[in-house]
């Protein structure tokens, strides 16, 4: 196959962008039209890249000196991401299509959706370092850009998206600098298994620090919630749901499998699971307390990422293999849930819980969709988030270190805790008096087609769960050099899965690593945890209504009765939920993520004035004073220069 | 001895670099500026006279005093806008931009 | 040849006061053309000199006993292109700015003398005549900076000159001591020279003249004090030249040519070089961050920016100064595109406090446009040109091991994006402030000035490529010749 | 050491002194003056005549003149005060500055070297032809102090407001300038 096909789905997309920005603004349907179109050539492009097989396909032309040159390398895993980007692209694009049609400024919004796709696309295929940084940092344009268009003053949480990442991206390009130092090469593919000490240490510190804030991981998250309230609503479901986890765990794979060799249980393996860990805990506590459909939606974003990243970080082919399956997955399910998030703000009007309820008989297609992807996120078999987080489960139980572990339990049980208020609040119940649209319909075509479609993905990887095992996931490490060379077979018993060994094995997760497993049956007592948590928030916070709708309840004797009962209840969930788990959770909501906030804005700000103010009044206009730095100036080069000198 | 005028050269520069950190009147200013040129002027001058090629140091200082005419002329127009811009020549009153 | 660079704008310069009388128009046609024409012979020159080849002319060629010769290579080539470049975009932007401030006449004479001395600063090959095309800029720019007469200015005026002799008598006293001791000012004999007659605390004395005298002229920290003032208060196209084109002429490439082509880059002066670029970097940054005055703010950038190109230029390695001169090329770029910016800004709205402005972009859709193109290259965001050359700069410096300077360089350009992001929310973002809603687009011709300019920022990325290895190579080439070995061979014979 | 040389410096310094200390303007422009020609005296002396003339005459002459024009101009009101304390703190500052740099002097210029003499027949043929350069440069440096001086002596221009307000009584702001 001519490798030049590799430019396609870069270019294209980049093109057509230019050219929405120009198209005159009277021609209805055009730039949704083109989108689309262009979006679906890409992805049978993508599809073409994907089937080429064998070692892949590579463009190489020398562009200039010092090693960097503009180098296009599409192996296994390259071509698997572009795929699954190619593929959200499309649905995306249909969605914005029927979403984003007469909102404000929406001709800049596909112009924006294109380039960054075709950024994307460019960001994944780069094979040098060079390359990789100019798609990478342009990608920071389109996303100041498309966030700003969420309305009047979005340009305030853009500019915190902008420095946030500018910044983790500058911790990239550090990386990368030095890593070239330590290699002497700027192409990607020549960097292999380097032992992460020293120069080198530093440099996966770093670009595993880029990478993972591209995804969203903490302490780089902070301006994702904000853009949930402030960008439209399938920027959302685009850049932070699907293709920046597609990117930062993309990268990371590379990271951590091929440029570096990460040993199980070695500092670099504790350090990714540490910040793996840390965020799943701490984001899905925040996601508890949320009250805003997309907020909490976007608070889960962050953590699911924690499970990439702590599936990555183990080190254990099964937890790898499970960190790229889950951000498949990931991408999957949240793209699906911010989709039936946007159906609901169309049609609803709002994205309030409490002025939601009741929807699912209004808006069943959007409910299903919502619930399939609510279950998947939650791990409930047999649904494709349950697969993947498992292996994360069963990698990070080999580690031997039990907590995190446990951290992923936490995760996963508040994980489905919110997601059942967050479910029964929207999809269930009455339909709340505040509610700002009371006819409400089913939304249209255009967006149920995207997320009924990834949907019914969630359920297909769910219950074959060989099929992209086999062959998206298996294909991508185990013709990895990576995974034969140097990942050993971790010793832990017959649930150890071998993918150094060859095809008989087969991930065969299903039948004997996971159907009589213990660590399936600790999922599922969180899932029942969960699920009793939740019943026990309905009942405090919807008690009135309940009883109100139950005339027993008001007989005298049993409702002193039903009063005591629900007090010691009520005390025993104050506290145990509201004292500590969401005493905690507002703590954590207040203290770390407010105060990351705080750092970036206040304490920078103020350490910046500080400086500013004392060297400002240096300047005083005074032509002595001036004069008199001039003279101090030179005495101390002539000091340096001439009376110290050898 | 070349190093006495050498030494003087020194002074020159330092007398009119001490005017220029301390003085007011923008034409004393002036003045500093214009004995710091002598001491360039001296310097050529021994330069080319220690060597015992002096056509090549006249010729630069000729060129020199042109130079140092139109800075001059330049400075003195400048000064004449100060006074009547600020009404006095104080370098004090030219504190304006600051910061 | 090459003395048409000098001749053509000295006699355009002398002839104008008496053609302006002629035909209003005549002064800005002129200067335009004259611009054109330097920038028609610097890009006929590119193809040769990025083959390696040399242009030579001597006086002898004039019927005189050979002696004094200009020289062309590749960063010669490389300052010529950005001298013509950016005058003659100043040029077609001063047509409508210049307007209200009367004499044209004069000032097209004092910017036409001001090119000639810089084109003969680069051009030359001898240590003393380099500074008298020094002063024939920078008695131009004295004037051209005061040329409002209001009291901003001249305060600005005075202050720079006075500063500035200063400094040049410190260069002048350095040039005698190497004339007393090597007898010669070509600047191959003096390499030749110093190398075999000077001792070393001698050397050490005249290259403390020479930084602070060219330090001075480029502005570096602590000699920096006069640009604030002085680039702000002199018309949009001047400060534009100033901060664009000037400094880099008359304070790095001569200060390059002395400290490389001359003394070889010894390393004590490389360290004193990292530890003036480290401070003006950041000085300059965290000053510019605390202004309100748009172009002040740009002034202060100014330093910021000198300061990457003199750590790339301490550094000393190819890519080091690759990634200097590239700077100097896309700062020249940028900075005078966000100088006619505020220029038109303040032509538009009557003010350049940044308070009093805001939510300008949309009476102002070019110039909000322009500068926000402005704004992502000086900031250093992809795909525009000034990512490249701080990458370059970042990348060398961690190549030749300066990590922590590296780490400053980067936090440096954070800085950087936060303050122009904070000019372009306050400016041109958000609500429109009270008493702009009259406010109209800038004429033609200033809209056309800085359009190009963006253009050749978005272009400057996009072809970096072409860029380095046609305009920026050769000059690299030449520079990195000069180190250490002292036997420089690039210019004269 | 030609003593006479000596002498010359010293009264050199002195009125350099006088110029830099003395109350009066035009008193301290007649001092510089007077170095001014004693530096022309000097380089008479150092075997340089043709720069001693252009000393004499443009910068004794010259700028002089052009000094007590301008101290004339502005002499009508008072102008800056001078601070007291330079005058006390100067003996110290040249003591200090004195010792270092008679210091520096002579480690620096100890040993001079002796040059192979004039390389060409006569000064004209330095001036005109290995200099050649520099008169450009000269030619271009004048162009620029005159333009420089008829730029900033002309006529101030009116600014945008007295334009407009001009404008208006003309014509009643038919013309819109800006």
């Amino acid at each position: 196959m001519n490798p030049n096909i590799l430019l396609i789905p870069i270019l294209l997309p980049v093109l057509a962008g230019l050219a929405v920005l120009i198209l005159p603004k009277g021609l209805k349907w055009l730039k949704e039209g083109l989108a689309v179109a262009v979006a679906a050539v890409a992805l049978y492009y993508a599809a073409l890249i994907f089937k080429s097989g064998g070692e892949g396909l590579r463009l190489f032309v020398p562009w200039t000196s010092f090693g960097i040159n503009f180098d296009l390398y599409a192996y296994h895993l390259p071509r698997f991401i572009l795929l699954a980007a190619a593929g959200f692209e499309v649905l995306l694009a249909l969605y914005s299509a029927a979403f984003m049609h007469d909102k404000w400024r929406s001709r800049e919004y596909f112009a924006y959706f294109l380039i960054t796709a075709g950024l994307a696309n460019g960001a994944i295929l780069a094979n040098n370092f060079m390359v990789l940084l100019f798609f990478w940092e342009g990608l920071l344009v389109t996303l100041y850009g498309m966030i700003t268009l969420g309305h009047k003053q979005s340009h305030i949480t853009a500019t915190k998206a902008l420095i946030i990442s500018g910044l983790a991206d500058f911790a990239m390009i550090l990386g990368i600098i030095f890593l070239w130092s330590v290699t002497g090469t700027m192409t990607m593919s020549e960097v292999r298994f380097l032992e992460p000490t020293g120069l080198a240490g530093a440099a996966f510190i770093l670009m595993a620090l880029g990478a993972m804030a591209k995804a969203g991981a903490m302490p780089f998250h902070t301006w994702i919630p904000d853009a949930a309230i402030d960008a439209p609503l399938p920027f959302m479901a685009y850049l932070p749901a699907a293709l920046e986890k597609l990117l930062g765990i993309y990268l990371l794979a590379r990271i951590s499998l091929e440029f570096f060799t990460i040993h199980m249980n070695s500092a670099m393996s504790i350090f990714l699971m540490t910040i793996g860990a840390v965020t799943i805990v701490l984001a899905v506590m925040m996601a508890l307390v949320q009250k805003d459909y997309k907020k909490l939606l976007s608070f889960h974003a962050i953590s699911q990422v924690g499970y990439m990243i702590l599936g990555i970080g183990t080190g254990v082919p099964i937890g790898i293999a499970g960190g790229i399956f889950h951000m498949l997955n990931h991408a999957m399910y949240k793209c699906t849930l911010f989709l039936t998030g946007g159906a609901v703000e169309k049609e609803a009007g709002t994205t309030e819980l409490k002025k939601l309820g009741g929807l699912f008989k209004l808006m069943p297609i959007t409910g299903v969709a919502f619930w399939i992807a609510a279950f998947s996120i939650s791990g409930v078999p047999p649904f494709n988030g349950f697969v993947s987080k498992e292996m994360v489960f069963h990698g990070a139980f080999e580690t031997g270190h039990i907590i995190f572990p446990i951290a992923a339990w936490i995760g996963a049980i508040f994980t489905f805790a919110s997601f059942l208020k967050l479910g029964h609040s929207t999809y269930f119940g009455k339909r709340s008096p505040e509610a700002p649209v009371q006819n409400v319909k089913e939304t249209n075509w255009a967006m149920i087609i995207p997320m009924s479609v990834i949907a019914l993905g969630c359920v297909v990887f769910g219950v074959f769960n060989k099929l992209p095992l086999k062959y998206l996931i298996e294909p991508v490490l185990m013709k990895s050099p990576t995974m034969t060379e140097h990942l050993t077979v971790p010793a832990h018993g017959a649930e150890a899965v071998s993918l150094a060994m060859p095809a008989p094995v087969e991930f065969g997760f299903w039948h004997h690593a996971f159907a009589m497993n213990w660590i399936v049956g600790v999922s599922m007592a969180c899932l029942v945890i969960a699920f009793l948590i939740h019943q026990y928030g309905v009942k405090k916070g919807q008690g009135k209504a309940y009883l109100a709708s139950e005339p027993i309840h008001h007989l005298p004797v049993l409702n002193t009765l039903y009063d005591l009962a629900e007090a010691r209840v009520f005390d025993l969930y104050h506290w145990f939920v509201n004292g500590l788990v969401k005493g905690g959770a507002w703590a954590v909501w207040k203290v770390i993520d407010r105060g990351i906030d705080a750092v970036y804005e206040n304490l920078l700000t103020f350490v910046g004035n500080f400086s500013i103010k004392v060297l400002k009044e240096y300047h005083n206009g005074v032509y002595a004073n001036y004069l008199s730095w001039v003279v101090g100036g030179f005495a101390l080069l002539v000091i340096y220069l001439a009376v110290l000198v050898k | 001895m070349v190093v006495t005028y050498f030494i003087f050269v020194g002074l020159l520069f330092f007398i009119g670099l001490y005017c220029l950190l301390t003085s007011r009147n923008l034409i004393k200013l002036l003045i500093g500026l214009e004995i710091m040129a002598k001491s360039a002027v001296l310097s050529f001058i021994v330069a080319g006279w220690a060597r015992g090629e002096n056509f090549v140091s006249q010729s630069v200082v000729i060129t020199f005093i042109v130079i140092e005419v139109s800075i001059v002329a330049v400075a003195l127009a400048l000064v004449i806008n100060v006074y009547k811009n600020t009404g006095n020549l104080d370098i004090r009153s030219l504190a304006k931009l600051k910061g | 040849m090459l003395l048409l660079f000098i001749i053509v704008p000295l006699a355009v310069a002398a002839l104008m006061p008496l053609l302006a009388r002629i035909w209003k128009g005549l002064p800005d046609v002129l200067g335009m053309v004259t611009m054109a024409f330097t920038l028609g012979l610097g890009l006929y020159h590119i193809r040769m000199v990025a083959a390696g080849h040399r242009y030579f002319w001597d006086t002898g060629s004039l019927g005189l006993p050979l002696k004094l010769s200009l020289a062309m290579d590749g960063f010669s080539l490389l300052l010529l292109l950005i001298i013509s470049l950016i005058s003659l975009f100043a040029c077609i932007y001063s047509v409508n700015y210049m307007e209200h401030y009367g004499a044209k006449g004069s000032y097209y004479a004092l910017f036409m003398l001001m090119v000639a001395g810089m084109n003969g600063l680069v051009l030359t090959t001898d240590l003393f005549n380099m500074y008298v095309f020094l002063e024939v800029a920078a008695v131009a720019s004295y004037a051209l900076v005061a040329f409002g007469q209001k009291h901003d200015e001249v305060e600005a005026a005075f202050k720079y000159l006075m500063l500035s002799v200063v400094a040049t008598t410190g260069i002048l006293l350095a040039m005698s001591f190497v004339y007393l001791m090597t007898g010669t000012f070509g600047i191959t004999d003096l390499a030749y020279a110093v190398k075999t007659g000077m001792n070393a605390q001698l050397i050490g004395l005249c290259l403390a003249l020479f930084l602070m005298g060219f330090g001075l002229k480029s502005a570096m920290v602590p000699f920096h004090a006069w640009l604030p003032d002085a680039h702000p208060s002199a018309p949009a196209p001047i400060s534009a030249m100033l901060s664009g084109v000037l400094i880099k002429v008359s304070g790095i490439y001569a200060l390059v040519r002395v400290v490389y082509n001359i003394f070889g880059l010894p390393p004590q002066v490389s360290s004193a070089l990292m530890v003036l670029g480290v401070l003006s970097m950041v000085i300059g940054a965290v000053v510019a961050l605390g202004q309100n005055d748009y172009k002040r703010m740009l002034a202060y950038s100014s330093i910021s920016q000198i300061g990457y190109i003199v750590v790339g230029l301490a550094i000393g390695s190819p890519l080091g100064i690759m990634g200097a001169l590239f700077h100097l090329f896309n700062h020249a770029t940028f900075k005078s595109l966000l100088f006619l910016n505020a220029g038109a800004t303040e032509y538009a709205t009557g003010t350049r406090d940044l308070t009093k402005l805001g939510g300008v972009n949309n009476k102002l859709p070019v110039t909000g446009f322009t500068n926000t193109i402005g704004t992502f290259s000086i900031a250093g965001v992809p795909p525009f040109n000034g990512f490249w050359s701080k990458l370059i700069i970042i990348v060398a410096l961690v190549e030749a091991n300066y990590i922590g300077v590296a780490a400053i360089a980067v936090a440096t350009s954070i800085i950087t994006l936060w303050y122009f992001l904070q000019m372009q929310r306050q400016a041109f973002f958000g609500k429109l402030a009270a008493g702009l809603e009259k406010v109209r687009e800038v004429p033609f011709y200033m809209a056309l000035a800085t359009i190009c300019l963006a253009a050749l920022c978005l272009l400057g990325g996009l072809f970096y490529p072409w860029i380095t290895a046609n305009l920026i190579q050769p000059g690299v080439t030449s520079l990195s010749n000069a180190i250490g070995v002292n036997s420089f061979i690039n210019l004269g014979q | 050491m030609d003593l006479l040389n000596l002498i010359l410096l010293l009264m050199l310094a002195g009125f350099a002194l006088m110029a830099v200390f003395l109350k009066d303007l035009l008193k301290a422009a007649i001092s510089l003056a007077f170095m001014s020609s004693l530096l022309a005296v000097l380089l008479y002396r150092l075997d340089s005549p043709f720069a001693a003339v252009f000393e004499l005459s443009v910068v004794a002459g010259l700028i002089t003149v052009l000094f007590v024009s301008v101290i004339a101009l502005t002499k009508e009101e008072e102008t800056a005060k001078e601070a007291r304390w330079p005058a006390y703190v100067f003996p110290l500052a040249l003591v200090v500055f004195g010792l270092i740099d008679i210091k520096v002097m002579q480690s620096l210029f100890a040993t001079t070297p002796q040059g192979f003499g004039n390389p060409e027949a006569s000064f004209g043929a330095t001036l005109w032809g290995v200099r050649s350069l520099d008169i450009l440069g000269q030619i271009a440096v004048i162009f620029g102090g005159v333009f420089g001086v008829l730029a900033l002596l002309r006529e101030k221009p009116l600014t945008a407001k007295q334009k407009e307000d001009a404008i208006i009584a003309k014509d009643g702001g038919k013309e819109k300038l800006w």
